[in-house]
C-alpha cells in the first residue's frame, strides 16, 4: 500500500473557508457571492476528485500539520471510507447550492450572505472529519460542524427556530463534551498516546472487554450526530431550518458525519477483528437495530413531510452503524455504501419537499392530494428517490440494502435479518403514501383555486439531477463498491 | 517548677493568639464597620507581636552596636563569620567584641516595620471605604447598608 | 543590558505610576502614553527575559548584590517567565482598552486611574518575580491595596464589596504572612530555596509548627483566590467594579495567586513534604470538585452577566487548585496551562461584557437582544472566549481540560473529571443561553420596539481601542490553543525542577 | 526582660483590646485602640525591639488613632456593637 | 456572622495552640530563627558592610531595601487610593482660598500658642530622627511620620485649611511621587552604573567614597527619600479623612 504525501486533502478541507471572506465582503452583490460557491465547490470537487485514482489503486494520502499534542498531530489521512464520503459530499455541495440559490431567493430569506458563508465552513468541517487521520482531528472539525450549522438551523431567528436551535446545539454539543471527550481521552491514555486511525483498530489488545464496551457505547453516543436512539431527538428538532440546510446538512453532511465518526471508531480505533473477538459490539448492534424500528414506526405518525424524512433518516442512519457493528465484511461494505446511497437518496426527498414548500407553501402530508400532476418533474423525482431509499432496484439503494442483507446472514443472526425486513417494509409504508397520494388523490376543496406550478427552475434541477443520480448509482456502483472494499479488507 | 517554667516560656505566644483571634472575631462577627477595622488592626498588630517575639533573647540588647563597638577599627577589617555557637569575632587586642547573642535578632523587627506601615495603609484605605460608605448610604452598620442595597434594588 | 532584564520588567510599569502620579495632574493628557510605553517595555523585556530562561535555565537576579540568603532576589524560571508575559500582555491590552472606558467611567480620576493601575502591574509582576516569602507578602499588599481602590472607584455597591474585599483580603494576606512567621521560627530564613533546603536538612517534616504554617499559607492562599467556600468577596467585587478595572483584576489577581499557592507548595515546602508526607491530595482535590460544581451551579443562577462571568471564576480556580493538587505531572501542567489559558479567557470575557455594558448600558442577560446584529464583532470576540471557556477545539480552553482530565484519570480521581465535565456542560448551557438572546431579535410589543428603535441609534461597535484588544485577546486565545506543545514544553521545564511529584498514580 | 513585667502588660493589653471592641462608643473605642497600641510600643520596647516600638508609637498611637477619630467624627458615634 | 467568626476564631486558635507546644522557648537565644546564619550575618557582618551601627537601619534600607522600597509604595498606594474612593467628581465653584490670619485668630488661643511653639520642636525631632536613623531607633519611616504629625497637629489646632496652605494636597502628592522617586532613582542609579538595583556600593564610582561608606549614604538618600512620602501621604490622609475628600471644613 503506498502512501503519498500531498497537501490536497488540506487544500480539498480548506477551500470553502476560504471562500467564506470573499462571500461576505460581496455580501451587496449577490450573483457575485454565489459564484464564489461555485467557484469553491468545483475547486473542491476537482481536488477530490484528482485524489480518487491514487485511494483506488489503494494508496493513502497523508499530510501533517504540526503537533497539537504530545504525540498527536493535526494531521490529514485519505483512504477508501474517507474519500467515498467526500466525494458525496462535495458533490452534493454543488447540487445543494444551485438549489439553494433558487428556494432562499424565492423565499425572500434575510441574511443569505450568513447562510452562504455558514454553510460554507460546515463543508470544511465535513471534508475535515472525512479526511482527518486521527481522533483529536476529527473531533475538532466534530465541533466546528456542529457550531457551524448553528446559525444555519436557527436561520428564521423566530421563536420555533430557537427552540430548535437549543435542542439541536444541547444534543451535539453536550454529548460530545460529556461521552466522546472522556472517551477520547481515555483512549489517548490506554493506548500509550497514541490515536492515528489504522486498519485493526490501535486499541487492540490494550483494553479489556468491559472498558472496550463501555467506550464503545460512549463513542456512539458521544458523536450524537449519528442518531442513535435515545440522542436523536436534535435531528427532528433541526427540521425547522430553511429547506437546503436540511437536504445537504442533514441528510448527508451532519448525520453521516455522525455514522462517519462511529465507522471510523469502530474500524480505526478498535478494529473489527478485536471488537468481534471481544463481543463487544453486541450492544451497539441492539441499540441499532432498536432505532431503526422505532424510528420508522414514529415516522409512520408524522404529519410534517420533513419531520416525516427526518425520523427516516435516523432509521436509515442506524442501518449505517447497525452495519458496522455487525462486524462481518459484507455488512460493512454495505454500511459503507449506504452513506452514499442514503445521501443521494434523501437529499432528493428533502429537495422535493423544500420544492413542494416553494411552489405551494405545504408542509404537511396531508395537505398534498393530488400535486402530483402539477409537480409532474418534482414528484417524479420524489419517487425515484423513495424507491431508492426503500431499496429497490433499480436504484442505489439496491445495493447497499444487499450487502447489509448478506452481511445479517452472514452472522448468522436471525433477528438482524427480520429488523433489516421489517424496516424495509416499513420503508414503503411512511415513504410511497406521500407519492401516492400525490398523483392518485384527487385534490381536496381548498387546493382546486390555487395555481400549482412547478418550484423555480433552480430547485427543480437540481432534484431532478439527484433522483437520476440514484439511478446512476444502480447502474456503476463500481467506484463506490471498490472504495467500501478497501475497508473490507484486512490491511 | 517545670510547669511555671513551660508556661513562663509560652505564655507571650498565648497571648498573642488570644489578641489575634479577637481581631479575627470582630472582624467577621461585628457589624459596625469601624469595629470591623479595629479588629483589623487588633489582628495584625497581633501577628507583629509575635513575629517580635520570635527575635528575643534572653539577656541580650537591642539591636544597635554599642559606641565603642562601633568605632572599633577591628570591625573595619573582614573578619571571617564564624561558624554557629562560636560566634565570637577575635580583634587584634584579643578582647571579645561582638557576639551574636548579644543582639536582639533585627530581622524580624525590619519585617515588622514594613507590617506596621502596610497596617497603616490598609487602615487609612479602609477608612476611606467607610466614609464613602457613609456618604452613599448614610449608615456604618453593615445590616442596615445591606438593607438599603435591597430596597434600591425592589 | 541583558542581565537587567527582571529589573526591567518590574521598573518599567513602576517608575511609568511615579511619573503618571507627578505629570498626571499637571496634564492628564500623559497619562495613557505613559502607561501604554511602559507596558510595552516590560512586555518585550519580559519576552526577552523568557527566552534567556527557556535557552539557559533558572535566571536570579540580586537586588541590592546581596546573595542568598542575605538579600532578597528575583528568580525567574520557565513557569514565572511565563506568567511574566501573560500578565505584561493582559495588562497592555486592558490598558488599550481604558482609553475610552476610564473616561466614561471613571472622570476627573485619570491620574489616580492609571497610577493605581500600573502599581496593580508591578504589584503583579513582583509577586510572579520574588524569590523571598516575606518580600511576597509586601508586593500582595501592594496589588490589593491597589485592588481596593480601584473596585470602590466607582460608587454605591461596588463600595461595598470593596469594604468586604479589604476584610478578607486582609485575614488571607496576615493568614500568610503569620505561616511566613512560623517558617522563619523554625528554619530562620526567608528565601523560598533556602526555606526548602533548611526543612530538607534539618528534618523538619515532623514538626506542628511547619504543619501549621502550610495550612496557614494554604487558606491565606485560598482566600486571596476565592476558592470556594472562602470566594464569597470575589463575584460582588468584581461585577460591579469598574470594567476598566475588572478587566485587569479579573483575569491576574486570582491566577497569579495560583501561581503563589504553586510556588509555595513546590518551591518552597516541596513536593515529598506536601503530597508524600502530608498525603492530603485527595481531600483537596475533593474540595476543588466542590469549588468546581458549586461556582458553576452559582453561576447559572445569575441574572447578570458580569456577576455570572465572576462566579465562573470561582470555578476555574477549582480546576485550578484541583490540577495541582492531583499531585502528578500531567495534571500540574495542565493546571499551569489552564493559568494562562484562564487568564486569556477570562480578560476576553470581561473585555467583551464591558464593551457591552458600555455601548448598551444593559447588565442582565435577558436584555441583551440582537446584539450580533448591532455589535457582531464584539460577539465573534465573545463566542470565541465561550468556546474555549466550554472547551472546544481548538481553542486554549480545550487543550487544557485536556491535560486537566489526562491528569485526572492518571490520577484515578473519576470525581475530578466528572466535575470538569459536569462544568463544561454548564458553561455550555451558560454561554449559549447568552449567545441565544443575543442572537435572536426580541420578541417585543410595540413599545419594547419604540425603546430599541430609539435606543438604537447609538449602539455599534464599539470603539476601535476596545475592539482592538478584544480581537487580539480573541486570536490570542486561538493561537495559545494552537502552540499549546511549545508553551507545555516550556512548562513541563519548569515542573522537572520541582523534583519528584510524589507516589500517586 | 522581666518576664512578670511582660504579663501585667500582657494583661493591659488584652484588656485594652476587649474594650475597644466592646465600647459602643466609638470615639472611646479609638482612644482605647489608641492606648492598646501605646501598651503594645511599650512591650516592644521591653522585648527590644526599639525601632518598631519607635514606629508603632507614631504609627500606632499617632496616625491611626487620629485618622479613626477623624472617621468617627465624619461619620456616626454610635456603634450597635 | 457570630457563628461564622465563632467557627472561624475556634479553629484558627485550635490550629495556632497545637503548634505553640513545638515553638522554642520564649527568648531563647540558639532558637532556629535566632542563631541562623541570616540572622548572625546582620549582627556579626552588617556594620563591616554598611558601616551602620543600627543593624535594623541597615537591614531595612540595604539588605532588605527592595522590601521597604515597596513599603514606601504601599504608604504611596494608600495614599492615591484615599485620594481616588474619597475623592467626588470635582467641584468647580469652590476656589480655595487662603484661610485669613481671622481663622487663625478664631481658634483657641492657648492651643494657637502651644501649637506655634511645639511644632517647630517636633519638626526639628523628626528631621533629627530621620537623620540620626544610622546610629540610634528611628529613620524615614518614624521621622516621617513625626513630621507629618506635626503638620497634622497644625490642622488639628487651627484649620484643616490653615496645614493646607502651608502645603496643598496636591503638593503633598506631588511631594511623596518625589520621595518615591528619590529612593527608586538611587536605585536606579546603581543599574545605571552597571550594577544590580538598588546595589548602593557603585555609587562609590561618582561619589569621593569606598564602597562601603557608599552603602551609608546611599542608606540615608532612600530614608530621605522615605521620609519624604510617609510626611505627605500622612498629612494626605488625614487631610482626606477629616473632610471627606472635600478639602474643606474638617474637623
Amino acid at each position: 500500500m503506498e502512501t503519498v504525501v500531498s497537501s490536497k486533502p488540506l487544500l480539498a478541507t480548506l477551500v470553502s473557508l476560504l471562500v467564506v471572506g470573499p462571500i461576505i465582503l460581496s455580501r451587496r452583490r449577490p450573483n457575485l457571492r454565489e459564484s464564489w460557491t461555485f467557484l469553491a465547490g468545483f475547486i473542491k470537487l476537482g481536488i477530490v476528485l484528482s485524489m480518487l485514482p491514487i485511494i483506488l489503486e489503494g494508496g493513502v494520502i497523508e499530510w501533517t500539520l504540526w503537533e497539537i499534542l504530545p504525540g498527536l498531530a493535526l494531521a490529514f489521512r485519505v483512504d477508501g471510507l474517507g474519500m467515498l464520503f467526500a466525494l458525496v459530499a462535495s458533490t452534493l455541495w454543488i447540487v445543494t447550492s444551485l438549489y439553494s440559490i433558487g428556494y432562499m431567493r424565492r423565499m425572500k430569506e434575510h441574511s443569505q450572505t450568513r447562510f452562504f458563508a455558514f454553510f460554507a465552513v460546515a463543508l470544511s468541517a465535513t471534508l475535515g472529519v472525512a479526511f482527518s487521520a486521527n481522533l483529536l482531528t476529527m473531533y475538532l472539525f466534530y465541533e466546528m460542524l456542529s457550531l457551524s450549522t448553528y446559525p444555519l438551523v436557527t436561520h428564521h431567528q423566530d421563536r420555533e427556530a430557537r427552540a430548535g436551535g437549543r435542542t439541536y446545539l444541547t444534543y451535539l454539543l453536550g454529548t460530545s463534551v460529556a461521552f466522546a471527550l472522556p472517551a477520547m481521552i481515555y483512549t489517548y491514555m490506554k493506548s500509550g498516546g497514541s490515536m492515528e486511525f489504522v486498519s485493526g483498530g490501535f486499541l487492540a489488545g490494550s483494553v479489556s472487554g468491559g472498558e472496550a464496551t463501555v467506550l464503545l457505547i460512549l463513542f456512539v453516543f458521544g458523536f450524537a450526530k449519528a442518531g442513535v436512539m435515545p440522542f436523536h431527538s436534535w435531528l427532528p428538532a433541526a427540521m425547522v431550518a430553511p429547506t437546503p440546510v436540511s437536504a445537504l446538512l442533514h441528510a448527508v453532511a451532519v448525520v453521516k458525519v455522525g455514522v462517519f465518526c462511529v465507522l471510523r471508531v469502530i474500524t480505526g480505533v478498535f478494529g473489527v477483528d478485536f471488537l468481534a473477538s471481544l463481543g463487544a459490539a453486541t450492544v451497539i448492534v441492539w441499540l441499532a437495530s432498536i432505532t431503526v424500528l422505532a424510528a420508522s414506526l414514529l415516522a409512520l405518525t408524522q404529519d410534517n413531510l420533513k419531520r416525516r424524512l427526518a425520523f427516516s433518516t435516523i432509521s436509515q442512519l442506524s442501518y449505517i452503524v447497525l452495519g458496522a457493528a455487525m462486524l462481518s465484511e459484507s455488512a460493512l461494505t454495505g454500511s459503507i455504501m449506504h452513506i452514499a446511497m442514503h445521501a443521494m437518496g434523501k437529499i432528493t426527498l428533502f429537495f422535493c419537499a423544500g420544492a413542494i414548500f416553494v411552489a405551494t407553501g405545504k408542509k404537511y402530508v396531508s395537505e398534498m392530494d393530488g400535486i402530483g400532476w402539477r409537480m409532474p418533474f418534482t414528484m417524479f423525482a420524489y419517487l425515484l428517490g423513495a424507491l431508492s431509499i426503500i431499496g429497490l432496484p433499480p436504484f442505489g439503494g439496491a445495493w447497499s440494502k444487499w450487502f447489509l442483507f448478506l452481511g445479517s446472514v452472514e452472522t448468522h443472526n436471525i433477528y438482524l435479518t427480520l429488523v433489516l425486513a421489517i424496516s424495509s417494509l416499513l420503508n414503503i409504508a411512511y415513504l410511497l403514501p406521500v407519492a401516492v397520494r400525490a398523483f392518485y388523490v384527487p385534490p381536496g376543496k381548498g387546493n382546486t383555486k390555487i395555481d400549482l406550478h412547478e418550484a423555480p427552475t433552480a430547485c427543480v434541477i437540481p432534484l431532478t439531477l439527484t433522483a437520476f443520480g440514484c439511478l446512476a448509482l444502480f447502474l456503476f456502483p463500481e467506484i463506490l463498491l471498490s472504495l467500501a472494499r478497501l475497508m473490507g479488507e484486512p490491511s | 517548677m517545670i510547669l511555671v517554667d513551660f508556661i513562663v516560656s509560652r505564655f507571650n505566644y498565648w497571648i498573642y493568639i488570644i489578641l489575634m483571634m479577637m481581631g479575627l472575631f470582630a472582624m467577621i462577627a461585628k457589624k459596625n464597620l469601624i469595629k470591623k477595622l479595629i479588629g483589623m488592626s487588633i489582628f495584625q498588630t497581633a501577628i507583629i507581636l509575635f513575629f517580635v517575639s520570635i527575635g528575643v533573647k534572653e539577656g541580650s540588647t537591642i539591636p544597635i552596636l554599642a559606641h565603642e563597638a562601633a568605632h572599633d577599627p577591628a570591625h573595619q577589617q573582614a573578619a571571617p563569620l564564624t561558624e554557629k555557637g562560636e560566634g565570637h569575632i577575635q580583634n587584634g587586642k584579643g578582647r571579645d567584641a561582638l557576639r551574636a547573642e548579644d543582639y536582639a535578632n533585627p530581622l524580624p523587627h525590619v519585617l515588622m516595620l514594613t507590617a506596621i506601615v502596610v497596617g497603616v495603609a490598609t487602615l487609612g484605605v479602609g477608612l476611606a471605604v467607610v466614609q464613602k460608605l457613609h456618604q452613599e448610604f448614610g449608615s456604618i452598620e453593615e445590616p442596615e447598608i445591606l438593607a438599603k442595597i435591597d430596597s434600591d434594588d425592589g | 543590558m541583558v542581565d537587567q532584564y527582571p529589573a526591567i520588567v518590574l521598573l518599567a510599569p513602576f517608575f511609568a505610576a511615579i511619573a503618571v502620579s507627578l505629570l498626571g495632574n499637571w496634564k492628564s493628557g500623559f497619562c495613557l502614553p505613559l502607561t501604554v510605553l511602559s507596558l510595552v517595555i516590560s512586555l518585550m523585556s519580559s519576552i526577552a527575559l523568557l527566552g534567556q530562561v527557556a535557552e539557559s535555565g533558572e535566571v536570579v537576579y540580586l537586588l541590592g548584590g546581596w546573595p542568598r540568603p542575605y538579600g532578597i532576589e528575583f528568580r525567574v524560571d520557565p513557569l514565572n517567565g511565563l506568567l511574566l508575559v501573560v500578565i505584561c500582555t493582559i495588562a497592555l491590552l486592558s490598558s488599550i482598552y481604558s482609553i475610552r472606558a476610564a473616561a466614561v467611567e471613571t472622570p476627573d480620576k485619570c491620574p489616580q486611574f492609571y497610577t493605581l493601575y500600573l502599581l496593580l502591574v508591578t504589584g503583579l509582576l513582583g509577586m510572579s518575580m520574588t524569590g523571598d516569602a516575606f518580600n511576597l507578602y509586601v508586593l500582595v499588599e501592594v496589588a490589593s491595596l491597589t485592588s481596593y481602590a480601584l473596585i470602590a472607584m466607582r460608587s454605591k455597591r461596588a463600595v461595598l464589596a470593596s469594604f468586604n474585599y479589604i476584610i478578607m483580603g486582609t485575614i488571607g494576606a496576615s493568614f500568610y504572612l503569620l505561616g511566613v512567621g512560623y517558617l522563619y521560627m523554625k528554619t530562620g530564613s526567608l528565601n523560598m530555596v533556602d526555606i526548602r533546603e533548611v526543612l530538607l536538612e534539618s528534618g523538619l517534616y515532623t514538626s506542628e509548627t511547619i504543619l501549621v504554617a502550610f495550612m496557614m499559607i494554604m487558606v491565606g492562599v485560598w482566600i486571596k483566590m476565592a476558592f470556594f467556600p472562602l470566594h464569597g468577596w470575589l463575584p460582588n467585587a468584581y461585577s460591579y467594579a469598574p470594567s476598566t478595572a475588572s478587566c485587569v483584576l479579573a483575569p491576574l489577581v486570582t491566577k497569579v495567586t495560583v501561581y503563589v499557592m504553586i510556588r509555595m507548595m513546590f518551591t518552597v515546602f516541596g513536593p515529598e513534604y506536601v503530597f508524600v508526607y502530608l498525603g492530603w491530595s485527595d481531600v483537596v482535590v475533593w474540595m476543588a470538585i466542590v469549588a468546581i460544581l458549586a461556582g458553576s451551579i452559582l453561576a447559572l443562577a445569575q441574572t447578570d452577566l458580569k456577576k455570572m462571568l465572576s462566579y465562573l471564576i470561582v470555578a476555574e480556580v477549582g480546576y485550578m487548585v484541583g490540577g495541582v493538587w492531583l499531585a502528578n505531572e500531567t495534571a500540574l501542567v495542565g493546571a499551569i496551562y489552564h493559568v494562562i489559558s484562564d487568564a486569556f479567557m477570562t480578560l476576553c470575557l470581561f473585555l467583551a461584557a464591558g464593551a457591552i455594558i458600555t455601548k448598551t448600558g444593559k447588565y442582565c442577560i435577558k436584555d441583551m437582544e440582537g446584539l450580533f446584529r448591532k455589535m457582531p464583532w464584539t460577539m465573534v470576540g465573545f463566542v470565541i472566549a465561550a468556546l474555549s471557556m466550554i472547551g472546544i477545539p481548538p481553542t486554549c480552553g480545550f487543550f487544557s481540560k485536556w491535560y486537566l482530565i489526562n491528569g485526572g484519570i492518571e490520577a484515578g480521581n473519576w470525581g475530578y473529571v466528572a466535575a470538569l465535565l459536569i462544568s463544561s456542560l454548564i458553561n455550555a448551557i451558560l454561554f449559549f443561553r447568552v449567545i441565544e438572546v443575543a442572537y435572536f431579535k426580541k420578541e417585543s410589543t410595540d413599545s419594547d420596539k419604540e425603546e430599541t428603535v430609539s435606543g438604537s441609534s447609538g449602539v455599534g461597535e464599539p470603539p476601535l481601542t476596545m475592539l482592538g484588544p478584544l480581537l487580539v485577546t480573541a486570536v490570542c486565545l486561538l493561537l495559545i490553543g494552537i502552540f499549546n506543545q511549545e508553551i507545555v514544553i516550556l512548562i513541563r521545564q519548569a515542573v522537572s525542577s520541582f523534583g519528584p511529584l510524589g507516589f500517586i498514580g | 526582660m522581666i518576664w512578670q513585667f511582660n504579663l501585667i502588660i500582657l494583661g493591659f493589653l488584652i484588656m485594652a483590646a476587649i474594650m475597644s471592641l466592646k465600647v459602643t462608643d466609638l470615639l472611646s473605642a479609638s482612644m482605647i485602640f489608641g492606648i492598646y497600641s501605646f501598651l503594645m510600643c511599650l512591650l516592644w520596647a521591653a522585648m527590644g525591639a526599639v525601632d518598631v516600638a519607635f514606629t508603632e508609637a507614631a504609627v500606632g498611637a499617632g496616625a491611626s488613632t487620629v485618622f479613626l477619630v477623624a472617621t468617627v467624627y465624619s461619620t456616626k458615634r454610635k456603634s450597635s456593637d | 456572622m457570630r457563628a461564622l467568626g465563632t467557627i472561624a476564631v475556634i479553629l484558627t486558635g485550635a490550629l495556632l495552640l497545637y503548634a505553640s507546644g513545638d515553638f522554642p522557648a520564649w527568648g531563647e537565644p540558639y532558637s532556629p530563627a535566632n542563631d541562623s546564619r541570616v540572622s548572625r550575618h546582620y549582627i556579626l557582618k552588617s556594620f563591616e558592610e554598611t558601616s551602620v551601627p543600627n543593624m535594623v537601619t541597615a537591614v531595612l534600607a540595604d539588605y532588605r531595601s527592595y522590601d521597604t522600597l515597596f513599603e514606601t509604595v504601599v504608604i504611596f498606594t494608600a495614599g492615591i487610593a484615599i485620594i481616588s474612593i474619597l475623592r467626588g467628581p470635582v467641584d468647580k465653584r469652590v476656589r480655595l482660598r487662603r484661610a485669613s490670619e481671622k481663622s487663625l485668630r478664631q481658634s483657641n488661643l492657648i492651643l494657637a500658642q502651644t501649637c506655634r511653639l511645639l511644632v517647630p520642636v517636633i519638626q526639628m525631632f523628626a528631621l533629627y530622627v530621620i537623620a540620626h536613623g544610622h546610629h540610634s531607633p528611628g529613620g524615614g519611616f518614624q521621622g516621617g511620620v513625626i513630621f507629618g504629625a506635626s503638620l497634622i497637629l497644625v490642622a488639628l489646632s487651627f484649620q484643616l485649611q490653615t496645614a493646607l496652605d502651608r502645603i496643598s494636597e496636591k503638593r503633598a502628592m506631588i511631594l511623596a511621587g518625589i520621595g518615591v522617586l528619590i529612593y527608586s532613582g538611587i536605585g536606579l542609579t546603581c543599574v545605571l552604573l552597571g550594577s544590580n538595583f538598588l546595589d548602593y556600593s557603585v555609587l562609590s564610582k561618582v561619589l569621593p567614597l569606598s564602597a562601603i561608606e557608599a552603602r551609608s549614604y546611599g542608606i540615608l538618600g532612600v530614608e530621605t527619600g522615605v521620609a519624604f512620602t510617609v510626611t505627605a501621604i500622612m498629612f494626605a490622609i488625614y487631610a482626606n479623612l477629616s473632610s471627606h475628600g472635600r478639602m474643606k471644613g474638617g474637623l
